[in-house]
């Protein structure tokens, strides 16, 4: 019973401490972009009233998951492609290469030309920039999978599909989520450069408009909630890894408790 | 691309590769990668001349590699790409040795772990490009607030990779170094660094990009010296080829720095699996 | 392989639990033709078979024995077709084997690696046998007799991991028995067992084999073992590996583990499979 | 937080924040004719990219003086941050203009009634402006969508048809003659006959503690702003200097105006028009903030 | 552990190796007392060692036999101080032990796993040394030893994964004969030999044995091997886990293959070991 509390407590702990100080300190604060935490909290409350929500919260969180969910895809099955054949990653290392380095800054024109303002844009954006690292990812955890439980599927005539889905993609697993959790932060800062450049709405567009009419207070609003949005993405990826690696926890901790 | 195919292919043998002569082989090499290179910039450029995107915001590819050729010979732009590298070799060298030994500590111990992650999950979430404001406060316009934007960009891949690999080193290779009573610094040298490489080597790779697309586009954003604030010159004015060659410069400097880390990765991990194909 | 020759094994099986003993009259179904292996290219060459030539016919059960790395692992592989040998072929029923030969099983010496840490005990035995198109009561079946013969009836509830090593291969071994193939290539399969479950094993190998007349290609360390269960023995020798000599192992089947190994056709022939082997350089010919 | 600007000694050197507008073509002449080396001052460049990085620099002190326009200024003041107005860096000048594709069909600014607008920057003294002005025009506002597109990415937005009309910015709007329609020629109407379009601002703190410098600063500001008034052909090359533009390109593109007049009045209308839009929640009062020598 | 008593071993070590072969005089090493150890909690928990006691005393060579999966494995991990107990205790040297004892080596039963891939196969042997204040020279030399006495001189140059199993796990028996440790734990560590080297290795052991009097746990499967080699016999019941008994095993030393294998009281020995081994039920009780 007490082992139960004990987990949510020290996870809790630092966060809970670093929040207090945060408060102590900044309490008599005066400059003008360090604001007291008490301050940040109430403006908190007052930017984001339920209108504020549908018009500035709803497009980014729906354009972030659509993306996002995109991205999962492309990036685990072109990883998966490119890990399995030498020569598909060798053939196109430049272009993929070349890809991942694009700024989306320079990639908004092309979206704006493309697909317009608005969440459509800003949808591809974030598929395309959070692909990169899953894809990184999983295109190295499939290389490394164990060759003898490859050669174990192969010996018995499992098919080759069943061989990716049940051998290669589970092995490669850990690799893949560490990429899947890597692109959370990808995603949300893309969402927020397409939003704060060519959109009238959004979290991003509510940061830089707070930014560009110097109200401090709105703009901490709005990194508050930015955080707040990654940590539920990531909070749904640390949950489906539970679920996806809950042997792979048991397994690695089991010996690690020991001295 | 079918999984099907792509199946087939990595179901054949690796020794295959053995009964191709090396000629052919060291062609393929070369000329396939090079192939598709060609059959893209052809795409852009039918793209563009055929005016299925506006031609004159998407120049056609000759225009970029002209405009790139000619800019190639400006100083302004080798002391813009030099201010950027810099930026990045400093933001890299700040992110290794941060994110390398606090990522494998997190990963080490459940305890420190439970203790940091929840924190850790919501600063690594908030994108310095929001933070701007308050970076921009703290450092002004500057290469310390380009480096900033760097590390806060490209810390997380690296340490979430070392959290990762440290919690994949084989029990039993950690077993056989306590049992010889090799000592906490040497079996995290000895044993967890050289486990975590692969997953290091894969962060190295996606922070090393994440550091390179903020280098460069820190002073696309907010302004400063660097090949961003050249991007942002030529579009200023509307030059779209020379933006575009720009662009391009961007990703040609990526591709170097990727396929640098990649032969890295082939030095350092002959032994590992994902390299052993590539030997027999 | 044509899929016409890939169906053969299993009427040949049918056949072959019926037809006469004679060893001579079966079909061969897996043959070796010079093989040679070599691992690595130029001045890192290791050339693990020199040039290996053997039959296995339809319902046989070969020994293979040899000093520790002469290449008895190399060589299931390339009999399997996991590994593409260097030179020349290994054939499936008579045809040149491209590939990975369908209905073969495999217990592999690193057993611990070959077993899946995500899935359960169960599940990596149904495994093989899941998109078979099997119903899923007889997989289930299957998988639960197969492991209740190699004596672990209560562990498919359990992670591999946490098994003992002797348990984690007596899973793969029911993994090999479950999918019942044609042909069984199992390596070092009984290396982990204490000497009562070894012998259990033995035997349940012997009687699977007499009842589906499934080919069965065993590689061991342990000479009393090659000769108890073998049709015939074949003892390897060093690196680069040739076939030494082959014994035939004449003793009468059924055999069992007190009236077989007290024969006395089983002495001289484990003695004579003992001096060949002492007769080769005890450790590698170039340490 | 920032470090300290502790006063400058006169010989100090001086960093303007500077951006890349064609406004600051007083400045670039007086950079370039030795106006700040006559009052012994040395200078030099930081580049920005937006009005909105100036006030955190000037506050942290990056730089020491740079330009702001007065919706930006007002909303800065407004909450409270330490500015102080030093003199005029430029005018509007008939040159900020609303455009259409040639084929577009739209011309006038009811064509504009349920269409997309493009603006680059929503929420300031312009989009206050330009909304006053379709007011004036009868056209119903609520029905137009304004989006906000980056100022280099307007042309192409026009011709890709993502935007209906848009303030296409000079020298972009040159690169597009011919393909375009004027649909509002001037919409900055409402403010009058050339509203200053920045101010040359430094923080208050500085103000403060450099009175001396401020003085020669403002001085040889106004110097620059003067020649760019009166010498057209040396305004040309110090905007093409600026923007990296060709000269051909400035000479046929409208400019901006350049004076010395503080007109806090009239800059004081486009904070109500601003309040009006709901843009501004509190318009302080500017001439509370003009740091008089 | 105190330092104090850290070294001790060391000087036993060397008294022993003259001191007169009377085992009841020697000090105790490693102590057993009351040892259990369960996995898991609630309702998935095993409790792999039920209640375990016994002695080593300094220069002892003990055999543990004991039926697959009844946790001899778990055994020598708590020896080694890698595994807490669940209930009672492990001393050393007569002190509680707390973390891994110092002069220990082990040869796991999963040597593939304990091999670290990205070191070739010299500085795998070599790695429990460095770090020990031992000069570069001593430190290969002992390795180079090592590494041909089982027979393995030449691949020092190799990654573990380019040898065959048994040539693993006879390097993962160098590392350890390397380390020259005070008290030596050995996991089945012929288990993947075939019969000459396992021979070979039996009888390098013995040797060493001797000559430094180091004090040797071997865990095997092998009745034999388990008579040939030691002091005394443990032997283990099945899950959860009691010493069934001990036998002492008086044949003279120095022994050797054949001549301690022809001797009566071998014969004997080994019979009645395997007796207590078939009493025991052949598969875990709850199969
Ligand atoms: N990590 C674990 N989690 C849960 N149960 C475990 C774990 N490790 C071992 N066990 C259980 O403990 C028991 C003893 O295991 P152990 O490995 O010590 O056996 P062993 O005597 O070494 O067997 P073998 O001769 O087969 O190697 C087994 O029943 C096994 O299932
Ligand atoms: N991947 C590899 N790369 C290079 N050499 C290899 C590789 N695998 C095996 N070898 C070499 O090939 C030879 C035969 O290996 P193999 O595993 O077939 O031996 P084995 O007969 O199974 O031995 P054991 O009885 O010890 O398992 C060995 O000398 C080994 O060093
Ligand atoms: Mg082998
Ligand atoms: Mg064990």
């Amino acid at each position: 019973m007490i082992k139960k509390l004990i987990g949510p407590a020290t996870s809790l702990a630092a966060p809970v401490t670093l929040v207090a100080a945060w408060w102590i300190l900044s309490a008599g604060s005066t400059s003008p972009y360090f604001l007291p935490l008490s301050d940040i909290v109430d403006g908190f409350q007052q930017t984001w009233t339920t209108e504020r929500m549908e018009d500035d919260l709803l497009p980014t969180v729906r354009a972030l998951g659509v993306g996002f969910a995109v991205a999962v895809v492309t990036g685990i099955a072109t990883g998966v492609a490119l890990g399995l054949s030498a020569r598909a990653r060798r053939d196109l290392r430049p272009i993929t290469e070349f890809l991942r380095s694009m700024p989306v800054v320079a990639l908004v024109p092309i979206g704006l030309v493309v697909l317009g303002p608005g969440q459509r844009m800003e949808a591809a954006l974030v598929a395309f920039a959070a692909t990169w690292p899953i894809l990184v990812s999983t295109s190295d955890g499939v290389r490394a999978a164990d060759r003898v439980m490859i050669d174990t599927a192969r010996v018995y005539g499992v098919s080759a599909r069943r061989r990716l889905l049940r051998v290669t993609i589970p092995a490669a697993m850990p690799q893949v989520m560490a990429g899947v959790r890597i692109a959370v932060a990808a995603a949300v800062g893309t969402v927020i450069v397409a939003n704060m450049l060519a959109s009238s709405s959004g979290l991003g567009y509510l940061v830089i408009s707070a930014q560009q009419s110097f109200d401090i207070q709105e703009t901490w609003s709005g990194l508050l909630m930015i955080g707040l949005v990654g940590s539920v993405l990531t909070c749904t990826v640390v949950l489906a890894e539970r679920v996806l690696l809950g042997w792979h926890r048991q397994y690695r901790s089991l010996e690690r408790t020991a001295p | 691309m079918s999984t099907r195919a792509v199946v087939s292919t990595a179901s054949a043998d690796p020794r295959t590769g053995g009964m191709r002569s090396g000629a052919v082989r060291r062609w393929s090499r070369w000329a396939e990668p090079a192939l598709v290179v060609l059959a893209l910039a052809a795409c852009w450029q039918a793209v563009s001349v055929l005016d299925v995107l506006p031609r004159e915001d998407f120049p056609p590819v000759t225009a970029i590699l002209q405009a790139l050729v000619s800019d190639l010979q400006t100083s302004e732009l080798w002391a813009a790409v030099g201010a950027s590298m810099e930026a990045w070799v400093l933001g890299m060298l700040v992110v290794v040795s941060i994110g390398v030994p606090v990522g494998m500590l997190l990963g080490a111990s459940s305890i420190s772990y439970r203790m940091s992650y929840l924190t850790l999950e919501f600063v690594r979430t908030i994108p310095g490009i929001a933070a701007l404001p308050i970076l921009l406060f703290i450092y002004g316009i500057g290469q310390d607030l380009t480096v900033s934007f760097v590390v806060l960009a490209a810390l997380w891949p690296l340490l979430i990779q070392a959290m990762y690999g440290m919690r994949d080193v084989d029990p039993v290779a950690i077993e056989t170094a306590k049992v010889y009573g090799v000592g906490h610094i040497r079996r995290v040298l000895l044993v967890d660094l050289p486990s975590c490489l692969p997953y290091l080597s894969t962060g190295l790779r996606l922070s090393g990009t994440f550091a390179l697309i903020f280098a460069i586009a820190t002073s696309l954003i907010v302004g400063g010296e660097g090949l961003g604030a050249e991007m942002a010159r030529a579009a200023v004015v509307g030059d779209r080829p020379l933006l575009y060659a720009r662009v391009l410069l961007t990703g040609l400097i990526g591709l170097v720095v990727a396929l640098g880390l990649t032969t890295l990765e082939r030095r350092t991990l002959r032994w590992h699996v994902s390299q052993r194909g590539a030997q027999s | 392989m044509p899929i016409a020759t890939a169906s053969e094994p299993t009427s040949e099986q049918n056949s072959a639990a019926t037809a006469p003993r004679n060893a001579q009259e079966r079909p061969v179904v897996l043959e070796a033709r010079h093989l040679g292996v070599t691992y690595g290219r130029g001045r890192s060459a290791v050339t693990a078979i020199g040039d290996v030539s053997f039959q296995a016919r339809a319902g046989e059960f070969l020994s293979i024995v040899g000093p520790s790395g002469c290449g008895k692992t190399t060589l299931l592989k390339a009999l399997s077709g996991l590994l593409r040998p260097t030179t020349g072929e290994v054939r499936v029923n008579g045809t040149p084997a491209s590939g990975v030969t369908p209905g073969v099983a495999m217990v592999f010496q690193e057993y611990t690696r070959s077993l899946m840490p995500w899935q359960k005990v169960r599940a990596n035995v149904e495994f093989p046998l899941r998109g078979t198109g099997l119903p899923k009561r007889e997989l289930a079946a299957r998988a639960a007799k197969a492991l209740s013969e190699v004596g672990l009836a209560d562990v498919g509830d359990k992670y591999p991991w946490q098994l003992s090593g002797g348990m984690q291969q007596r899973v793969a071994i029911a993994r090999a028995l479950a999918f019942q193939p044609n042909v069984l290539l199992m390596d070092e399969p009984f290396a982990s067992l204490d000497a009562q479950v070894r012998g259990d094993l033995e035997d349940l190998l012997l009687h699977v084999h007499a009842r589906t007349g499934m080919t069965i290609i065993l590689v061991t360390h342990d000479i009393d073992e090659s000769v108890y269960l073998g049709d015939r023995v074949i003892a390897l020798s060093h690196r680069p590996t040739r076939v030494r000599t082959t014994i035939d192992v004449d003793l009468p089947r059924p055999r069992d583990q007190i009236h077989t190994k007290a024969l006395g056709g089983f002495i001289d022939l484990r003695t004579r499979v003992l001096e060949l082997i002492v007769a080769e350089r005890s450790v590698d010919p170039d340490s | 937080g920032g470090n300290d600007t502790t006063s400058k000694s006169e010989s100090g050197e001086l960093k303007v924040g500077w951006l890349p507008f064609a406004g600051l073509g007083g400045w670039q002449l007086a950079l370039d004719k030795g106006y700040f080396e006559d009052s012994g001052l040395k200078v030099k460049k930081v580049e920005l990219r937006t009005p909105a990085d100036v006030v955190p620099n000037l506050l942290n002190g990056t730089i020491d003086f740079s330009a702001l326009n007065p919706g930006n200024l007002a909303q800065a003041l407004a909450q409270g941050l330490k500015l102080k107005i030093i003199g005029t860096t430029y005018m509007v000048n008939n040159d900020m203009s609303i455009l259409s594709m040639k084929d577009s069909g739209i011309t006038k600014p009811k064509d504009l009634e349920g269409k997309k607008v493009g603006l680059i920057q929503l929420q300031n003294n312009n989009h206050a402006a330009l909304l006053k002005t379709l007011e004036n025009d009868g056209v119903d506002v609520n029905s137009i969508k304004f989006v906000l597109i980056p100022a280099t990415e307007m042309p192409a937005a026009l011709r890709s048809g993502q935007i209906d009309a848009g303030h296409v910015l000079y020298p972009l709007a040159a690169t597009m003659a011919g393909e375009t329609n004027t649909v509002i020629e001037n919409m900055t109407e409402p403010y009058g006959e050339q509203p200053v379009q920045a101010y040359n601002i430094v923080s208050a703190k500085f103000a403060a503690e450099n009175p001396q410098l401020v003085d020669k600063l403002r001085s040889v500001l106004a110097r620059g702003n003067q020649l760019a008034s009166s010498d057209k052909e040396a305004l040309i090359t110090a905007i093409a200097e600026i923007t990296g533009a060709p000269e051909g390109l400035i000479r046929t593109s409208k400019l901006p105006a350049f004076g010395t007049d503080l007109k806090i009045e009239s800059s004081q209308h486009e904070l109500e028009l601003m309040t009006k839009y709901g843009f501004l929640k509190d318009p302080v009062k500017l001439a509370d903030y003009v740091d008089e020598s």
